[in-house]
């Protein structure tokens, strides 16, 4: 098959035979970068971290978070399906039944490690509920113990909004036996 | 009020208030300035913003506490030496780099002379013959940090540098040999006096004009002769880590990063003196009528501004220009900057003799 | 289990250019003996052969001016132990060769039947450059012998790792045991300028 | 392909360079001094993976070397045979994770020949699109670790802020910049989102003004070329002999690229030059690098003006994962997305060698199915396998200095080297 060929050029010149020449012109390029940034700091690209956040584009994968109902239960019917297509198998789910009969089945645990997650997206796209997503946009997720990197449902859980359409509240999720008080919530921020 | 007039009129008074100012108020602080503006300057040419964290409160100023930083640092870091180094020569090795940076303004002239006194340390006949002496004691510096601290990394820089300093002395000297037969002494006042007058009332007769390929030479010798920017393998922080202070941390460390920065500012001061007319003002005889104390202060302020310039060219060139492999760097230095000196002598000989 | 909604075999690869199956004509005229089964699929050239035959075939291969495969890509080997359906393999283990020629533009696949007892065969090295590593890691990840081999030792793991991970018996979690400081042969000994 | 000239080197002289172990070769008859060992270690600032290079010197000159592979090796083969084939796709990020997006394609390419599925075009053109531009920002990390070991710390700074605005790119398609797990069996997980095309001109615009900058800066400045001309030459024959492929390759003059040997995607719609050397040192690995990221950036925007609209994943039953509507809405749609999730994937049985043009030379997938969704074997082959065993060879004689040069052109990076 044809196709057409580039031979590099090695630069054999004159120009690149003394040292003069190419130092001179190394010099132009940074002196025009040194000038313009002193002066109006016109090519600056470092933002103050802290101070300033990276814009991130929507489809950022961050953090999870597990969204609700409108009636202010979770979407999630603990189907195990995220559970099954985690390459790093870092989500335990544990379902439970809830009294309700109108009410589906509901995960008593659901925890995630986050220090095993890879945060490849399969889980949200695996979820037929649209219960599990990765879009709060919190990037940095530091805290001071590894225990508290595995997070338990109520911490994943969005904010709770009562508006009229809500009937349940957090009380109707009954928490599993061995996980007390929650940890910080969707928003990274610690529970009160 | 008279006891006092007095005191100061003893030489050796005089002396010492020199030291101190043209040392502690003018070389050292401009020395540990540059350490700052070289992590500044080197943001600016790579389009970032440099440092500005360090802050007392929440004063941050632009970055300028990071000097009392980096010296509060370098007095509290544990200044430990390695197993198996030789304790003496480890220990006193930064002191011969650091006192061969320093000694180098003892010659330099920063004002003109007002009556017989001179704002110079000391006069010496032989002028940059002491330049040379002390600039080969700093070779000791390296070598022996390089030898003695157990390291190989450690044992190649310090080679390097004993090769490159001890070759790069030799086109020191060759260099200024064109300035000495133009100026007729190696007196450093006397070249500066030399660099007053002027061609046809116009061009200042600055050693770069007199001698532009023995001031190309010069600088270029005198920047490997301070282990920076292309010339330094010595350091080389690619291949053998941190050459020849490699093992050595804390004040140690920090007294041979200050010794490279005050010979920053000891290298553009002597290139301001010998080839950009020190302290003289260009077409500043015209203005007779002058009060002295200006005049001073103007020729202060060239010499300053020049030499400031200078540093930055030198830090500027350090972020520009790849580095050289070392044995290009003493090509370089024996087949090209060797015949090119010995050249500008013999051609500054024929034309002297010829205009005589 | 999904029916075979799309699978096509060589069919739809008819079009493939004939001159291909000249590499498996020479092999068949040279080495009959060595032939086992030859086969296509999706458009990729294979040859399973003998292994003790390898070493000659792949010269002809390489110096042979119908094929000259100057380029080795790539050795590997596949443990057949716990596979449900059967893919023709005979062996527990088969290595598998992939060789290129840039002259001829055409890829070659060799596979070599290895059984499990008796887990050696004739190392390559001596054609191409790119062999002695490859082969390095496949008797590090899978145990197998190349004999004639220069410098046979592990290449990927350290050298007291115990077993050969890539094993289709090698569980997925295994611990490996702990080794003492004095037990890691000190190869190098930091002194005084030794 | 008109590198019939090409002769084999005949092996029998093939004297292995590889000392076993620790042996100190003996030093050359003319020299006194004794053999220095030093260890270009795992920790080392000129290795950009973690490799330890265990070199013999006499002086500063190079007598022996012996690389030392193995330290970033997390068992990809083992970890793929006992997960499913979806499961692989964001272990596939890790491997070269300078050009993750190479990778992906690669794979999911594999799998599809595996299936024997086409993909639909403007999944091709798509693929095409964001493998060029993870391709620019492995020659771009390349060339800026290179030229700074060289001394261009400025040159360094400028490239990574070429590759900023790229990541940013492909952040805004996949969710990631560099794991971004975005290609899928049949097609590609996410469309370009609207306004995206526009944002690649502007973006490619800024990066080909930085690296022409960084061409005026460092490849004609003397210095450079010094350290870099005729450092770690490679003649033809034994390039090819030691496997070298992809820039490597055609640094020594072969111009083989598999992008035009064996043609994939769209690829062969597209016209773009290959760039080849002369001698085969760094200087020409360099030059080829920065002739191909020109090269990559003309073909993305040919590529941008050719893409057709359409679906970005195929119709297939049991490749994609069924639309949301039809999960929510039909008992099928629900039924067939359980079944993919739960069971995974359904290959037929057969292997299949799947080789694409990776960031670093030829990147080859050899899958083996048996059919019963768990992979039997996912083996990669590494582009830089072979330039790490060839690095004695390449060093040999040089001095130390010279070490970092010849590495820094080789990009040996380490998640693809070990696996």
């Amino acid at each position: 098959m044809k196709f057409k060929v580039k031979k590099v050029d090695r630069s054999e010149g004159l120009k690149e035979a003394l040292y003069i020449p190419g130092i001179a012109v190394g010099l132009k390029h940074t002196m025009r970068h040194f000038f313009r940034n002193i002066v109006g700091k016109k090519d600056v690209v470092t933002i103050q971290y802290p101070e300033e956040e990276r814009p991130v584009s929507q489809r950022w994968r961050g953090r999870h978070r597990l969204t609700r109902r409108d009636d202010g239960f979770l979407k999630c019917v603990a189907c195990y399906m995220c559970e099954t297509v985690c390459p790093a198998k870092c989500i335990h789910i544990e379902a439970g039944e809830h009294p309700d009969f109108s009410v589906e089945k509901y995960p008593v645990r659901f925890d995630i490690d986050e220090l095993r997650c890879v945060f490849c997206g399969l889980c949200v796209e695996a979820c037929p509920k649209q219960a599990i997503r990765m879009d709060t946009g919190v990037i940095g997720m530091a805290y001071h113990s590894r225990e508290s990197f595995n997070f338990t449902r109520d911490l994943l859980r969005d904010a709770y909004t009562p508006n009229e359409k809500t009937k349940y509240t957090d009380a109707d999720l009954p928490k599993p036996p061995d996980q007390q008080s929650a940890l910080p919530n969707s928003r990274g921020i610690p529970a009160p | 009020m008279q006891l006092v007039l007095e005191f100061l009129a003893l030489p050796f008074v005089q002396d010492v208030l020199k030291i101190l100012f043209i040392l502690l108020l003018f070389a050292m602080p401009l020395g540990t300035f540059m350490t700052l503006m070289e992590r500044k300057w080197s943001a600016a040419v790579q389009d970032r913003i440099g440092p500005n964290r360090a802050n007392i409160g929440s004063y941050r100023g632009r970055g300028l506490l990071h000097i009392a930083a980096d010296a509060l640092k370098s007095i509290f870091k544990e200044d430990l030496i390695p197993k198996g180094a030789d304790k003496f020569l480890y220990t006193i090795a930064p002191f011969f780099s650091f006192m061969s940076a320093v000694a180098v303004f003892a010659i330099i002239p920063i004002a003109g002379p007002i009556g017989d006194f001179k704002f110079q340390v000391t006069d010496v006949e032989p002028g940059l013959l002491f330049i040379f002496a002390i600039t080969s004691l700093g070779v000791y510096g390296a070598v022996l940090a390089g030898a003695s601290s157990n390291s190989k990394f450690a044992l190649f820089g310090g080679t390097r540098a004993s090769a490159q300093m001890i070759s790069y002395e030799v086109f020191l000297g060759l260099s200024l040999m064109g300035l000495f037969m133009v100026y007729g002494s190696t007196q450093v006042s006397a070249i500066v006096e030399g660099q007053g007058e002027h061609w046809f009332g116009l061009i200042p007769k600055w050693g770069v004009f007199t001698q532009p390929l023995g001031f190309v030479v010069f600088f270029t010798a005198l920047i490997a002769e301070t282990k920076r920017a292309p010339f330094d393998a010595p350091e080389g922080e690619s291949e053998i880590v941190a050459g020849y202070f490699v093992e050595y941390s804390g004040m140690r460390w920090s007294s041979f990063m200050l010794a490279e920065y005050i010979a920053i500012v000891g290298v553009a001061a002597l290139i301001t003196t010998l080839f950009f007319g020190g302290y003289q003002v260009p077409w500043l005889y015209h203005w007779e009528s002058a009060p002295q104390w200006l005049v001073t202060l103007l020729q202060f302020g060239k010499f300053a501004s020049f030499t400031f310039i200078f540093c930055w060219f030198q830090i500027q060139i350090r972020w520009t220009v790849p580095k050289f492999r070392f044995d290009q760097t003493m090509a370089l230095g024996w087949k090209k900057l060797l015949p090119v000196a010995l050249l500008n002598t013999v051609v500054t000989a024929i034309i002297i003799v010829a205009l005589a | 289990m999904p029916e075979e909604s799309s699978a096509s075999t060589e069919s739809t690869e008819a079009s493939e250019p004939i001159e291909t199956s000249v590499v498996i004509n020479l092999v068949q005229q040279e080495y009959p003996a060595a032939m086992l089964t030859t086969h296509r699929h999706r458009g990729d050239e294979t040859i399973a052969l003998k292994r003790e035959f390898i070493q000659p075939v792949c010269r002809l291969l390489r110096d042979h001016p119908d094929c000259r495969f100057e380029m080795f890509v790539d050795l590997t080997a596949v443990d057949y132990l716990l596979i449900e359906t059967d893919l023709q393999q005979t062996e527990r283990f088969e290595v598998v060769y992939h060789l290129r020629s840039l002259s001829k533009d055409h890829r070659i696949r060799l596979k070599c039947p290895v059984p499990e007892d008796d887990c050696q065969i004739p190392s390559i090295h001596m054609l191409w450059h790119a062999v002695n590593w490859y082969e390095r890691e496949c008797y590090d990840m899978y145990g197998i012998h190349f004999e004639g081999h220069p410098n046979l030792t592990r290449i990927l793991m350290y050298e007291q790792f115990q077993g050969h991970p890539l094993r289709k018996d090698y569980p997925v979690d295994k611990q490996q045991p702990l080794l003492e400081l004095n037990d890691v042969e000190e190869r190098y000994h930091y002194g005084r300028f030794e | 392909m008109n590198a019939s000239e090409l002769t084999t080197i005949s092996a029998e002289e093939l004297k292995p360079v590889h000392l076993p172990g620790a042996i100190i070769p003996a030093p050359p008859e003319d020299s006194d001094t004794s053999i220095m060992r030093i260890e270009i270690g795992p920790a080392h600032p000129a290795m950009h993976g973690i490799v330890r290079l265990t070199t013999y010197l006499d002086g500063e000159q190079i007598v022996g070397m012996v690389p030392e592979i193995g330290y970033l090796h997390r068992g990809f083969e083992k970890e793929s045979e006992n997960s499913k084939w979806i499961q692989v796709i964001p272990y596939t990020d890790r491997l070269n994770y300078v050009s993750p997006v190479l990778n992906n394609i690669g794979y999911s390419m594999a799998v599809e020949k595996l299936f024997g599925v086409e993909i639909p075009r403007r999944a091709q053109f798509a693929r095409v699109i964001m493998g060029e531009i993870s391709r620019i920002t492995d020659h771009l990390t390349c060339l800026a670790a290179c030229a700074m070991e060289v001394g261009g710390f400025t040159f360094f700074l400028w490239f990574i802020k070429a590759r900023e605005y790229l990541y940013e790119l492909l952040e805004q398609v996949t969710g990631g910049r560099v794991t971004i797990n975005w290609t899928r069996f049949g097609g590609n997980s996410t469309d370009f989102p609207d306004g995206f095309l526009k944002e690649v001109e502007v973006r490619l615009e800024k990066v080909r003004e930085v690296i022409e900058e960084g061409d005026q800066l460092v490849t004609r400045n003397k210095i450079f070329i010094d350290r870099m001309k005729n450092i770690g030459v490679l003649s033809k024959e034994k390039a090819i002999s030691y496997g070298f492929t992809g820039p490597l390759l055609r640094a020594c003059g072969v111009p083989y690229d598999i992008r035009r040997a064996d043609p994939h995607l769209v690829y062969d719609e597209l016209d773009f030059e290959i760039p080849i050397g002369e001698v085969g040192d760094s200087y020409d690995r360099f030059l080829v690098r920065m002739e191909e990221m020109r090269q990559s950036i003309s073909i993305i925007e040919q590529a941008i003006d050719k893409i057709p609209y359409g679906p970005v994943m195929t119709r297939e039953r049991y490749l994609g994962y069924p639309d949301k509507k039809e999960v929510y809405g039909s008992i099928e749609g629900l039924i067939d997305h359980f079944k993919m999730v739960m069971e995974g994937h359904h290959p037929p049985a057969g292997e299949v060698y799947q080789p694409i043009e990776g960031g670093n030379g030829e990147l080859g997938f050899y899958l083996v199915s048996d059919g019963s969704g768990d992979p039997v074997k996912c083996r990669v082959r590494p582009p830089c396998f072979n330039y790490v065993q060839a690095m004695p060879e390449l060093a040999l004689g040089h001095y130390v200095a010279d070490i970092i040069a010849i590495f820094g052109s080789i990009n040996m990076i380490g998640g693809e080297l070990d696996r």
